[in-house]
């Protein structure tokens, strides 16, 4: 089984990551932008064959490793 | 001889650079904003470490979509003699004028230390002080110093000669244990394919004067400050 | 005033951090009830952290004059005159709080904070050190903490670009539940192009420079309050992030516009940003200040004037400038891409008034804000002096030389190096001493002169006598300069303690103040800037007395400095200040024994200028080739971290009777030196000249660190054990 | 409109951060995880209104700046 978290800032944390690349997209030309915000997707590949299951165990490395739960909001995909 | 330092926002190792040519060649290189659109005629051209635009996105992405860059990809094609150190290797790579990428290291903390490199050719016009299989003291300073490329290309680098500076042990050896972050082949620098550029990680602006403790990187200066006079 | 402010009730006032008295000396203050935005300011303004409100009357003991002070405490960073029209300005700061709910983000902001508060008094930053402190290793945040602690400091030092040049870290249980992150930070200035915060003249622009306002740290002190906003918690993200990249060009910008001639006051914005700034300016300079909150860059969407001005967004600056030079000052900020916001004025009014979408949202006394503040005598008992230990009871190890091997490997001795490798070092290209010296050394860019740089303190000295703890921390400082042949100038002090409100820590805290006061006294090191840390507890429990001293010294010439590893074979080693016996709340008893016992080694401070003096002149005269302060570990681990510093070995020969007291005693005031062989009696000469006790304790030879009588080990073998214990602990 | 640039690593690029986490989870107790990687991901707000040509531009964006085709694919995805 395959499975993507993604991890993203939470709302009103700050994001330089994403500030400069708004900015280089602006200075490439591109306009129309808004707000640009960066995250992180870490692909796993489990061997559960249950998807509750896998989602159990997915929720739980999400707070215990993946997501820095202090300043990120994480969300699981079963691929 | 005159030299130009790109300066980008978040450069900051281009007063250890300036103090490196400067210490050699007795003359001050000119500072060259990335704004600017065109750089001023120079034999060198020398794009120093640091953390342009923060690193944000991938370390020297962002810097490497500067104004000046496009005279800089003019100015690589006329056969300027380019040096790209740390920050300035990873932008190098960005903007292709150098092949492969700087990834994370592979412990994935900050490194900063003295190495060992070994020099693997003395036929440039970056190495020619040095002596090939000379083991030469550099430190280190960065956090995306692993240097990718594919089969291929890593192939291609070896074959004709491009890599020059390669992470070793004492004797020389190229271990797994003196590859500090995870380089493929151990690679610390290479080189175009026609010798006129120059891109590695490792610090030889910071190992020059007593002060230092050594001046095995001096040499790099000098073969290059002798080279382009 | 807004009608959907919430009422200002005493469930509020309590999780603002004010107590029920206070509240109504606002109320008297004021002559009526406050607005919530100048409720919030309130709260800014007399918290612990701004105020000082429970240090205050103990700070004011301190030395803080001295013939090279230029400025004192009450500005960003203290200013040192260094000779030439130039000068050191420097200051260290805590992120304690932060760096245990996010360890990365809490340091990486610390760092920026301090690196702020020395750029904007005009000096470019050209070193910083780090004090951390954290639990056992064996408490299950410990790993979390230390990595993330680390990798922050890295990450903002490193990509800011300043070497990181020395720092310390220890392990202890007090730290489980608090770790303390003290970061410190040097610049260099000319001394007649010192920028200062007081504001001067009415009518002059206020402008805010740098990152955009957002809800950093906000939510902090109101969390506890459900009515103040009905959004979710993640609207409110009590964490700040650091942007080092953001810092850098505000550092440049600032810098490059302090030469336009265009700045009367600046002052960055820190804890409370925008209220500490505006009022800070105003009320030095007897001004008041209006501000038109709707000129502030902000980041998010419907601010509050409330958020507004508790904000702790990070990479912020508050200026005054002269207003013809406002188009050339705002040109160079926007070429750094930072913004730039006129937003308010100086006024004669010496009110604080703000404004926001057309309504005036505070009028406060601008003077009170600050002057008003409640200051408190908070009652304080003596820590009872703890007996001084008998020896009797320390058993001799089985083995000196494997004793050895295990003190130099255990948690609080062995190598940093797995932190400082995650430091660039030697960026600006003037590092002569990286870490793993007595003391950091740079030279002062494009001349000869050098500056060395330590911080040091030792808390369970502290702990079982604040006072003479407190002067050990200098004294330590003191040794550390000295060692590197660097004349000591003036120190920095961080003092992290517990609760204040409760009588024996205030006791600890008026002791360690007391000693590091007489220390600073006695050894013409004035106290030039700091920070005060208190409430570090968890569940009522407090850290050690933690009074962390970070000190400055100066060489006249940077390469005549010593190292502290051996130099060459046949090198005579000679001790300084004679054998110990002081093993009370040694290392030793702590980390091989299990006990944190007896009073600690006792500090001379008329005998610990004469040694030191002694040290640093014989540097300068050339006569030694390498010094080491005897301080944690006693002369043992200090012999073994001169062996392993260059893998040379030596033979010493110690006192046949109770041969590991000698080896493992912390008295105060010793040094370990080395010379020529062809020196020794020239030196002793000297010394005995200068009422100094100097003897030869034995030569530097082979690969073995032997002690005559006991035994010997392999120097590689105390190396590897040195280096490893820090990596195997973080590889878990 | 807003869109969310998933930026992964190509096959056969070694990828430390993945390993990292890899490695961290085992040692977190989880087991039967075969390999991580890790990926980013760029959430960009967009004043377009048509579809297709935001897909374009995106795709224009991805090509000159957000990922770097040496090492790394993209794929797009309005939200
Ligand atoms: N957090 C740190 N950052 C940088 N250097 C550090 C840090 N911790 C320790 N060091 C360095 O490691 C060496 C040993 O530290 P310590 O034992 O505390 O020194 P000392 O006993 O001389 O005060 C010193 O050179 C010190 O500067
Ligand atoms: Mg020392």
């Amino acid at each position: 089984m395959k499975a993507r978290v993604t991890v993203t800032l939470k709302t009103g944390v700050l994001d330089p990551q994403g500030k400069a690349i708004e900015g280089a997209l602006g200075a490439l030309g591109f306009d129309g932008i808004g707000s640009v915000r960066q995250g992180k997707v870490i692909d796993i590949e489990l061997n559960d064959a249950d998807k509750t299951a896998a989602e159990a165990k997915l929720a739980d490395m999400c707070e215990k490793l993946l997501a820095n739960t202090v300043i990120e909001n994480y969300h699981i995909d079963i691929l | 001889m005159k030299t130009a330092i790109l300066v980008f926002p978040g450069t900051n190792r281009e007063h250890d650079m300036a103090a490196a040519v400067r210490s050699v060649s007795g003359k001050d290189p000119m500072m060259v904003w990335h704004a600017e659109t065109e750089i001023p005629q120079a034999d060198l051209i020398i794009l120093p470490g640091g953390f342009s635009y923060g690193d944000y996105l991938r370390s020297g992405a962002i810097a490497a979509r500067s104004p000046i860059v496009a005279d800089l990809l003019e100015k690589a094609k006329q056969g300027v003699r380019i040096l790209g150190v740390c920050n300035g290797f990873q932008i190098l790579t960005e903007t292709g004028i150098l092949p492969g990428a700087l990834m994370r290291n592979a412990g994935l903390t900050f490194i900063c230390k003295e190495t060992k490199l070994r020099i693997e050719r003395d036929d440039t016009i970056f190495t020619s002080s040095y002596k090939k299989g000379q083991v030469m003291r550099c430190p280190v300073a960065h956090h995306d110093g692993n240097f990718f490329a594919d089969d291929d290309t890593l192939k291609m680098l070896e074959d004709d000669g491009r890599v020059l500076f390669r992470y070793c042990d004492a004797a020389g050896q190229a271990t797994p244990e003196a590859n500090i972050n995870g380089s493929r082949n151990n690679i610390a620098g290479i080189m175009n394919a026609r010798g006129t550029i120059l891109g590695m990680m490792p610090h030889p602006e910071n190992l020059i004067e007593d002060l230092h403790g050594g001046l095995d990187g001096r040499g790099l200066f000098e073969s290059l400050l002798e080279k382009v006079a | 005033m807004s009608k959907n402010e919430p009422q200002i009730t005493p469930e509020l006032i309590a999780a603002h951090g004010l107590k029920p008295e206070e509240y109504n000396h606002i109320l008297e203050l004021i002559g009526r009830e406050p607005t919530f935005t100048e409720f919030g300011i309130f709260s800014a303004m007399w918290n612990e952290h701004c105020s000082y409100k429970s240090s205050k009357k103990w700070l004011r003991t301190l030395p803080t004059k001295g013939p090279r002070v230029l400025q004192g405490p009450g500005e960003n960073a203290g200013v040192v005159d260094i000779d030439d029209g130039q000068a050191v300005v420097f200051k260290m700061e805590s992120h304690n709080h932060p760096s245990y709910i996010e360890p990365y983000q809490g340091a990486a902001t610390g760092v920026g904070g301090i690196l702020r508060d020395v750029f904007t008094m005009g000096a470019r930053p050209i070193a910083a050190m780090n004090s951390l402190r954290f639990g056992v290793p064996e408490h299950e945040r410990t790993r979390h903490v230390v990595s993330g602690v680390v990798a922050g400091v890295g990450g903002y030092g490193n990509s800011f670009g300043v070497p990181t040049v020395g720092g310390e870290v220890n392990f202890h249980a007090s730290y489980n539940g608090n770790c303390l992150v003290n970061a410190f930070a040097a610049g260099l200035a000319d001394s007649d192009k010192i920028f200062l915060s007081e504001a001067k003249g009415v009518g002059m622009p206020v402008v805010y420079l740098g990152a955009k306002t957002g809800r950093d740290g906000v939510g902090g002190a109101t969390m506890a309050s459900a009515e103040f906003d009905d959004d979710s918690e993640e609207k409110r993200p009590t964490v700040q992030v650091g942007d080092p990249f953001s810092e850098k060009r505000l550092m440049e910008a600032t810098l490059e516009l302090m030469k336009t001639g265009a700045v009367i006051a600046i002052q960055d914005m820190g804890a409370a940003g925008l209220t500490c700034s505006a009022v800070e300016m105003g009320a030095k300079g007897n001004l008041g200040i209006d501000l038109d909150l709707d000129k502030v860059p902000n980041r998010e969407e419907n601010m509050t004037p409330y958020e507004m001005m508790l904000s702790e967004s990070q990479e912020r600056m508050l200026m005054v400038l002269h207003p013809e030079k406002r188009e050339a000052a705002e040109a160079v900020f926007r070429k750094w891409e930072l913004d730039f916001a006129e937003c308010g004025m100086t006024t004669d009014t010496l009110r604080f008034r703000i404004f926001h979408q057309g309504e005036m949202v505070a009028d406060l006394p601008i003077k009170e804000l600050g002057d008003e503040a409640p200051e408190y005598d908070r009652p304080w008992v003596e820590t009872p002096k703890a007996a001084k230990l008998d020896n009797a009871t320390v058993e001799a190890p089985k083995d000196l030389l494997e004793s050895l091997v295990a003190m130099v490997g255990c948690k609080n001795l062995s190598s940093r190096r797995w932190v400082w490798e995650q430091y660039d070092t030697m960026i600006q290209g003037n590092t002569k001493q990286r870490p793993g010296g007595d003391a950091g050394v740079i030279r002062v860019d494009g001349g000869t002169k050098g500056l060395a740089f330590t911080v040091d303190v030792t808390p369970r000295y502290c702990k079982a006598d604040p006072f003479e703890g407190g002067k050990q921390a200098v004294a330590e400082a003191w040794r550390n300069l000295n060692a590197v042949g660097a004349e000591p100038l003036a120190t920095t002090d961080n003092l992290n303690f517990g609760n204040p409100e409760k009588p024996e820590i205030m006791g600890q805290f008026v002791g360690c103040i007391k000693g590091v006061g007489a220390a600073c006294e006695a050894l013409d090191m004035p106290i030039v800037s700091g920070n005060v840390s208190l409430y570090n507890e968890t569940s009522g429990e407090a850290i050690l007395p933690t009074p962390a001293i970070g000190a400055v010294g100066l060489l006249p010439d940077v390469m005549v400095s010593v190292g502290n590893g051996f130099v060459a074979e046949g090198d005579a080693i000679l001790l300084v200040g004679g054998h110990g016996s002081e093993m009370g709340q040694s290392s030793y008893l702590s980390e091989l024994c299990g006990r944190e016992e007896g009073a600690p080694p006792p500090v001379d401070l008329a005998v610990e200028k004469k040694h030191g003096t002694f040290v640093r002149e014989a540097i300068r005269a050339g006569e030694i080739n390498a010094a080491h302060d005897i301080s944690d570990g006693g002369l043992g681990v200090a012999v073994a971290e001169m062996a392993i510093r260059t893998g040379l070995g030596c033979t010493i020969e110690l006192p046949s009777k109770d041969t590991h007291i000698a080896f493992y005693a912390e008295d105060q005031a010793r040094y370990l030196i080395t010379c020529d062989k062809d020196g020794v009696e020239a030196l002793i000469a000297k010394a005995k000249a200068a009422g100094v006790p100097l003897e030869q304790i034995g030569s530097v030879a082979g690969e073995k660190l032997t002690v005559a009588g006991q035994g010997s080990v392999d120097v590689s073998k105390l190396a590897t054990a040195h280096e490893s214990w820090f990596p195997a602990y973080m590889a878990q």
